[in-house]
């Protein structure tokens, strides 16, 4: 019975968060708006523009091949497993085991492989622009992305999700300088993969110097859809993550009663919209910089996460 | 009694390159060769197999062959039924592949004889148990690949791949020889038998250590005795290269293992993995460095082999770290990762070299900036390389990232380690194993979407044909073995565990084929888990259902067009992205540092019809400031010794004369 | 009854050339000759396969044992399958008219001269005696290089003349220090020549004379056997004679000689108060072996990089003798006996594809894989071999020289190792040229497959012996080398 | 009496050390070859004198050779050659006939410092005579190194063989074998030079060894 209701909770959970995901875009866009004095849309429309794009027809380019088309699906359905995969309202769901954090990585990893070979599928040469530039932001990312995850691993002595947000709430951790420069620099990883400003624009088309549009200039209707949606749904996957590592107060674990698991929901929505206006709060105080500042930026993470990870490493000597 | 059915097997393999010798100019004979060979390379897999799944005791054999007094030893335990599973699994499809690709040979008298013997050399390698034996295999390998590298020797890169080849693998045969000498000791106790026996002083075996890195580092491809290499394995014919990027190096790997776990014992001092880890950890990141600035398809494969055999010496590095701590649990662990990835390494890098072979004979090119499109003609062989490039790039569920995984969590146990250098160099190593992986990302984008995809950059391209029934057949069984590896790793590790236990003092990993769900928990439950199946099966039903739901509820229509590319549609394929535009931005952030890149772009003034010219400029640090000098110095004292050749008589006498005086001298002093 | 076949075949080692030289110099016909020279070198063959099974006794002038029973079986070998091919050869030679009739007469003649001459030196038991046979063989070889009578040619005679009579007349002074050091001991007249009682008195003898000797031997048979720096004449003396006589002296002269000096080197281990021979054999040895490997790089002319190749193999021998001990001792003798028909087959490859080019110069031969395959993969082989590649034996030798060494001295093995290293690297190159890349110049049609026959009997003997070493020779080999000590 | 014998071969034998520096010495080769005769012809008395004191009889032969070959033979050949040639112009000595004789000098007190620790059963005479043999050779050795002329060049090699030949005289009871093969080898050596000379006129017009060095298999690069 009770695995009955985990299995429950676990594909609600992934229900939840593939509803949510436009909402918290939708949520920072209006934020973002108006904190620079304008109406702006409504949180819903994203919604809106995904049914649109669902029931145009494709255009398909001429040098298109069959990759450009399953492209799409594969990362939809990498972002969203990845997604599901990190403790949102609960944890000890009973497939947080499938994959660790570095899993999780990873698997964002598989869906920028197939969206930049997706760019480059048409040969065009905006295509190869984004691909290479989103490679190469990937690649200095992902090490400081691995670097947190060691750091985490190292206090929490597991890579297992659910088990960090469990010790993060349980055990008496206190402020440590490590945990500080992890978050510092998830943070950056995060700015960095969601392609918001200051390392790319989400909002800019006809720049030579974006990324994450340039690779999905050539998609339309559904293929695009799925790709705004796989989109804010790492956008959310970042979110909950910096939650449920560094915030996790709320999260109930598996097998409690219905309360908790809304007390877990509400909660989990205050972090989502609390991240969702720090981060438009950031983005409108700031300017872009220049594609080639970028690597600054994020060896400045790595660099952050390594001296993190080194300090533990050290104090578990001491 | 399995062994002397192995030997005789191998001895077969000889007796069809002598063979091959007088037949080659028939046109049947590629097929009798490669067909016998992809048959004799399955018996020996599934002898190998057996060996290692049914544990059994390691058995030996001794023949009146070889060193007179010592006779020619043979065993085969564990950890060498594990290489010959890799060896013979490369050896069979790559000759599954060469029954078509071979056809197209253009000298098939200077590969025929060669290749069986290259795949006995190997074998015998991994069978040896005397230093000698295992030397003389050693070397009879080198040999002949280097035959197979010159088999197109009219061209004259290949004769300097060649070149440098065969003086790097003396130099490496030369060092292993003198750790042997060092290991028998004066009275020639050669065999390893006697030599696991030996109790050597901590200095001599350091020196040990040192010597067997460079012997079978240079083999492998460690930086910096990695120069040959993506000079050599790319010159050979592509299944040779599938074979000697696959699986030679995994030979040298095995030589590493063999001699530094098993005959030197207890690794006596704790910086020996310190060593080890450093060098994995920085030829880990070069080499994919180096495959980034690469647009010669097999260079660039080449120079990954080199990278990814930097990851297997970071997991042996760790094993070596651990031992010398006795924390044999984590070793195991270590070893387990090195072990997974040599298996992996050799599954995927044969599937792209062969994969690059396909496209070779399609389209005669190997450089990516005159290739692109080839996804529409070859859709099969796409696939497969495809494959090989997500596994490559350690993505999840393909077996590479399991292995890599593994690594992580390997180095996730190093804080337990007293030792200080080797808490700084463990996360130090993570680090470059995360940043080389990431990189392979990039470079496998580059490769793959700069070769297949897109629009066709030369003619050649242009009129591509689907390669043949056997290389597809080939490449897809690799492809497959990739994903069961990836999705089933629990049972690979309980396949290799017997042979980890033999290297580790008994200690292996915790049996993994009863965790629910074939989940893979190296360490312990709840601490760190993974499991591929779920993984793949998620995503499987995600996808499909999200296609489904779209195709059944929303629009499922499609209409063709020319590319939009922001309104600009341009007819040219010159205008797309090329393989140097793509490692441009990486080559602005970490070539600068490393090859001292510079890019140059000389822009006639308006008005001047001449085309703009944009070119960089790269230097290769290791042979300019290592192997530039030592040529220099040969070829300068060779110029003053020449001189010795044109003096006159009376000088000849003169230099008798002295030599006699000196003499004379010598013994009137010596009282 | 055992004891007089063996003096028959002893008997006939030596007069069966004799004769035939004096046959020969008086035969016309030159295609008789080249018959009966490779029929008499049969004949002395299946003569010192008779050793294998019995042995005469020694006496004041000749004698057979252990150490020199191979050496002469392998002499008689390669001295027939030389003559095999010098048949071939010469004839050649005779249609480009380098040489005339009558210079094939006085060849034939002399061969035969120069196979008594060895066969006597490694019989004989009377230290004068060998002395003699190695002045005797040298004059002949002086003679033989400068058959062609070309400038270099003569030039290089006369170099291989003086320096070779220097040698000489060293060695002699030596073998009269011997005798002084003996007479004393063992009184006056023939026994106080005779090796084998020699080495019983060895240790009573003045060890200050033997020093003085051991120094003038090492360096006037050294001069024979070309160690650096008394090498100068091996070079042009290969590069200008006929290539078969090329053959001859690195495959065999060269031996000779240094069985000359490992049988004085013997005496000195048995006095104990001797200044030991071994490090300075290993010395020169070394200095050959690097200098050789420095000297391959710009050869242009490819006889005279094998003769350097000769000088380098020559220099592992001695330093392994030098070294000392069961195992060097061994891989030393192996050494010999491998180089001995690698390079002679090495040479007849030589021959052939300076015939098939037109030229010797390295520069202009290249692609002969392709051109004349049976000859250039022979050759590659023959290089690989001489290299120490497996499988041919010559590997064995050198794995066994360089651990033995790694494990006693190992700032020895160090330059030994570079040395290898270097030779391999610098040679290498060259073969690269030679057998791979574009053809180039003039391709006469290959030798008939037959001629090829001698190279591949070398081959396929270095290749047996990479793989498998038959008992006696190895019971040889190990008793020897406890000799050497 | 003993001390005698001892004093004369003492005599003879520093005498063919000194006509050895005398060798060295010589700017001309007409007398080189005159210094020659007179070198032969004090080993054919040294050698003589040793069959005397040795009572060895076939030593006599060995002095007779020296006396009739190496005395008269040669040099007489040698005279006519180099007419023939006509090279009798001076011998240009590398480096000074000054350095040579202090060469020659040192190389003599060298032969005595090698030889004074042989003392075991060898009686003195043997011992002096081995000494100044050992001089003789290593002065005909300078005289080959340092000449430029092949005539010299053949020369000092025959005073080398004279130093060979007062050793082997100096041997008690050396097997006469030996003594034959000795004169033999000088023989053989003789005619090849003579066969050497003549071919080295006919082709080039020289007996000097600088103008052979010029032909060489390989030039330098």
């Amino acid at each position: 019975m009770a695995l009955i209701t985990d299995y429950l909770v676990q594909g609600g959970q992934m229900l939840l968060i593939l509803l949510l995901a436009p909402l918290l875009t939708g949520w920072i866009r209006t934020l973002k708006a108006q904190l620079l004095r304008r109406r702006g849309p409504s949180p819903l429309q994203p919604y809106r523009d995904l049914l649109k794009l669902l029931r145009k027809d494709v255009v398909l380019a001429d040098s298109a091949s069959w990759l450009f088309r399953v492209a799409p699906y594969l990362i939809f359905a990498a972002i969203w497993v990845a997604a599901a995969l990190v403790p949102t309202f609960a944890s000890g769901l009973p497939f947080n085991w499938a994959a660790d954090l570095i899993a999780i990585v990873a698997l964002l990893g598989t869906a920028r492989f197939f969206l930049a070979l997706a760019g480059l599928d048409t040969g065009t040469s905006f295509g190869g622009i984004g691909a290479s530039r989103e490679m190469m932001i990937a690649s200095l990312a992902e090490p400081a992305m691995l670097m947190i995850v060691f750091t985490l691993s190292l206090l929490a002595g597991t890579t297992e999700l659910s088990a960090v947000a469990r010790f993060m709430l349980n055990a008496d951790v206190g402020l440590r300088v490590s945990l500080a420069l992890a978050l510092l620099a998830l943070v950056m990883v995060a700015i960095a993969e969601n392609a918001r400003v200051p390392v790319d624009n989400p909002a800019t088309h006809l720049e030579l110097t974006m990324v994450h549009e340039a690779m999905v200039l050539e998609y339309s209707g559904r293929h695009l859809a799925l790709i705004e949606l796989a989109a804010s749904l790492k956008l959310l996957l970042y979110l909950s993550l910096l939650g449920c590592i560094f915030a996790p107060w709320g999260m109930t674990t598996a097998g409690e009663d219905l309360t908790a698991y809304l007390t877990g929901v509400a909660a989990y929505l205050a972090k989502l919209g609390l991240g969702g206006f720090l981060l438009a709060l950031f983005e409108t105080r700031i300017a872009k910089m220049r594609v080639f500042r970028v690597d600054q930026f994020l060896g400045m993470a790595l660099m952050l996460g390594l001296l993190g990870a080194l300090l533990l490493f050290v104090s578990r000597s001491l | 009694m399995p062994l002397p059915l192995l030997l005789s097997l191998s001895m077969i393999l000889l007796a069809i390159g002598l063979y091959a010798i007088l037949a080659s100019r028939r046109a049947s004979c590629s097929l009798q060769v490669y067909g016998v060979s992809l048959v004799i390379c399955v018996i020996l897999l599934g002898m190998a197999l057996t060996h290692l799944l049914n544990a059994a005791a390691p058995v030996t054999l001794t023949l009146p062959l070889g060193l007179p007094w010592l006779g020619a030893h043979f065993r085969l335990d564990a950890l060498s039924a594990f290489f010959l599973i890799v060896v013979n699994l490369g050896g069979a499809v790559a000759s599954l592949f060469a029954l078509g690709y071979g056809q197209h040979e253009p000298a098939p008298g200077r590969v025929l004889p060669f290749y069986p013997a290259f795949l006995a050399g190997m074998n015998l390698v991994l069978l040896a148990d005397d230093a000698f034996t295992f030397l003389f295999a050693w070397e009879f390998m080198s040999l002949s690949s280097w035959a197979l590298v010159m088999a197109h020797h009219r061209e004259p890169a290949n004769a300097r791949a060649g070149y440098l080849y065969l003086v790097m693998a003396c130099l490496g045969t030369l060092a292993l020889l003198l750790a042997f000498g060092l290991l028998a000791g004066a009275n020639g106790g050669y065999d390893f038998a006697t030599i696991r026996t030996v109790e050597m002083t901590p200095g001599l075996a350091a020196l040990a250590l040192i010597l067997v890195l460079m012997g079978t580092g240079s083999k492998a491809g460690l930086v910096p005795l990695h120069v040959w290499l993506p000079l050599a394995h790319p010159a050979a014919p592509s299944h040779v290269s599938a074979l000697m990027s696959g699986v030679m190096t995994k030979v040298a790997v095995y030589g590493f293992i063999r001699i530094v776990f098993d005959l030197l014992g207890e690794p006596v001092a704790w910086w020996w993995g310190g060593l080890v880890l450093a060098l994995g950890g920085i030829t880990a990141v070069l080499g994919v460095l180096y495959a980034l600035m690469q647009h010669d398809l097999k260079r660039l494969l080449a120079y990954h082999t080199v990278e990814n055999i930097g990851i297997i010496f970071i997991g042996l590095g760790l094993a070596l770290a651990f031992q010398s701590n006795q924390m044999y649990a984590s070793a195991a662990l270590a070893l387990t990762a090195a072990l997974f990835h040599v298996l992996n390494h050799s599954l995927f890098k044969s599937l792209l070299f062969m994969g690059t072979g396909a496209v070779l004979t399609a389209t005669g090119e190997r450089d990516m900036e005159r290739l692109g499109g080839l996804i529409h003609p070859m859709p099969w062989t796409a696939l497969a390389f495809l494959t090989g490039a997500a596994a490559i790039s350690a993505l999840p569920p393909l077996n590479g990232f399991v292995s890599e995984w593994l690594t992580f969590q390997a180095i996730l146990l190093t804080p337990e380690l007293p030792q200080w250098l080797l808490k700084f160099l463990a996360p130090a190593a993570g680090a470059l194993l995360a940043l080389s992986a990431a990189l392979a990302a990039a470079c496998f984008v580059k490769a793959f979407g700069i070769t297949f995809l897109g629009r066709p950059r030369s003619p050649a391209a242009a009129k591509a044909q689907e390669t043949d029934r056997y290389s597809l057949a080939a490449l897809f069984t690799l492809a497959a073995l990739c994903l069961l590896a990836g999705t089933l790793p629990g049972l690979v590790i309980d396949g290799l565990s017997p042979a980890v236990g033999l290297l580790n003092g008994g200690a292996q990993l915790p049996a993994q084929q009863h965790q629910p769900w074939l989940t893979l928990v190296p360490v312990a439950d709840m601490k760190s888990t993974y499991n591929g199946l779920l993984v793949l099966l998620f995503m499987a039903l995600s996808g499909i259902l999200a296609a489904v739901l779209i195709h059944g509820f929303a629009s499922n229509r499609v209409r063709r067009s020319p590319a939009w590319d922001c309104g600009f549609p341009d007819a040219s394929p010159a205008a797309q992205y090329t393989a140097g535009s793509f490692a441009q931005p990486i080559r602005r952030v970490f070539g600068s540092v490393v090859f001292q890149a510079r890019e140059q772009v000389t822009m006639p003034p308006p008005g001047d019809g001449r085309a703009a010219r944009f070119e960089v400029k790269m230097r290769d640090p290791v042979w300019d400031y290592g192997y530039a000098p030592i040529t220099q110095a040969v070829i300068a004292l060779s110029k003053r010794f020449n001189n010795l050749q044109y003096l006159t008589i009376r000088r000849y006498l003169s230099l008798v004369f002295g030599a006699l005086v000196l003499l004379l001298l010598g013994i009137v002093l010596w009282r | 009854m055992n004891g007089d076949l063996g003096w028959m075949a002893m008997t006939a080692l030596l007069a069966i050339p004799a004769g035939a030289a004096l046959l020969l110099a008086g035969l016309p016909s030159y295609r008789l000759g080249a018959g009966l020279n490779a029929g008499a070198a049969l004949i002395s063959l299946l003569a010192s396969m008779i050793l294998f099974g019995v042995r005469p006794g020694a006496n004041v002038y000749l004698r057979v044992d252990d150490f020199n029973t191979y050496l002469i079986i392998l002499n008689n070998l390669v001295s027939f399958t030389t003559s095999a091919f010098s048949a071939s050869y010469i004839t050649h030679e005779l249609e480009t008219g380098r040489l005339t009739p009558k210079h094939l007469r006085f060849y034939h003649a002399m061969y035969q001269a120069l196979v008594f001459a060895m066969n006597l030196a490694l019989l004989a038991n009377n230290i004068g005696l060998l002395w003699v046979a190695i002045e005797l063989a040298t004059l002949v070889t002086v003679l033989m290089v400068g058959i062609y009578r070309t400038r270099e040619a003569l030039e290089a005679a006369w170099k291989y003349f003086i320096l070779g009579s220097l040698g000489i007349a060293l060695a002699l002074f030596g073998t009269i220090l011997v005798y002084l050091a003996a007479q004393p001991v063992m009184g006056q007249g023939l026994p106080a020549m005779a090796w084998d009682q020699l080495l019983t008195h060895a240790h009573a003898f003045d060890p200050a004379l033997l020093n003085l000797a051991f120094i003038f031997l090492l360096l006037g048979y050294g001069t024979k056997a070309g160690l650096v720096p008394l090498h100068a004449w091996l070079p042009d003396a290969h590069a200008e004679g006929p290539t078969p006589i090329s053959a001859v002296l690195s495959g065999l002269l060269l031996n000779v000689a240094l069985y000359a000096v490992l049988r004085f080197k013997i005496l000195m281990n048995a006095n104990p108060s001797a200044l030991a021979p071994g490090p300075l054999m290993a010395g020169l040895g070394l200095l050959s072996l690097l200098f050789a490997g420095f000297m391959f790089y710009r050869r242009g002319d490819i006889k005279r990089l094998f003769a350097y190749s000769s000088i380098e193999h020559m220099g592992i021998m001695t330093f392994a003798f030098g070294m000392g001990g069961p195992l060097a001792n061994f891989a030393g003798l192996l050494h010999m006996t491998m180089h001995s028909l690698t390079k002679s087959a090495i040479f007849f490859a030589v021959g052939y594809i300076s015939q098939v080019k037109g030229t010797q110069r390295i520069s202009t031969i290249h692609g002969l894989t392709a051109t004349h395959p049976l000859l250039g993969w022979g050759f590659v082989a023959g290089v690989m071999a001489i290299a120490g590649m497996p499988p041919f034996g010559v590997f064995m030798s050198e794995f066994l020289v360089v651990s033995s060494t790694f494990a006693r001295e190992p700032w020895l093995a160090l330059p030994l190792v570079i040395g290898l290293l270097l030779g391999f690297g610098t040679l290498l190159w060259r073969l690269h040229g030679i057998a791979f890349g574009e053809s180039q110049g003039a391709n006469m049609p290959g030798p008939a497959p037959v001629t090829a026959l001698p190279m591949m009997t070398h081959l396929i003997l270095v290749l047996a012996a990479g793989f498998w070493l038959p008992g006696p020779l190895v019971a040889w080999f190990q008793s020897v080398a406890a000799l050497l000590g | 009496m003993h001390s005698l014998e001892f004093d004369i071969a003492h005599f003879l034998a520093g005498g063919m050390v000194v006509i050895s520096l005398l060798l060295l010495y010589q700017h001309r080769l007409y007398a080189l070859l005159k210094v020659f005769a007179l070198h032969s012809l004090t080993l054919a008395l040294a050698v003589g004198w040793q069959a005397y004191i040795q009572e060895a009889h076939h030593l006599y032969v060995t002095a007779g050779i020296a006396l009739i070959f190496k005395a008269i033979v040669i040099p007489a050949a040698l005279y006519r050659i180099v007419r023939r040639l006509g090279i009798h112009r001076t011998l240009d000595v590398v480096g000074g006939v000054g350095r040579d004789m202090l060469a020659g000098a040192a190389l003599v007190a060298l032969a005595i410092l090698v030889m004074l620790p042989v003392t075991a059963g060898t009686d003195a005479v043997a011992r002096e005579d081995l000494a100044f043999a050992l001089a003789v050779v290593l002065l005909g050795l300078l005289l080959m190194v340092n000449r430029h002329n092949a005539v010299s060049l053949v020369i000092g090699f025959m005073s080398l063989e004279n130093g060979l030949v007062l050793a082997a005289a100096g041997a008690r009871g050396m097997p006469l074998a030996v003594e034959i093969s000795v004169a033999f080898s000088v023989l053989i050596a003789l005619i090849v030079i003579g066969i050497f000379l003549f071919r080295i006129r006919e082709r080039f017009d020289s007996v000097d060894m600088q103008a052979m060095d010029a032909f060489r298999g390989e030039r330098r690069r």
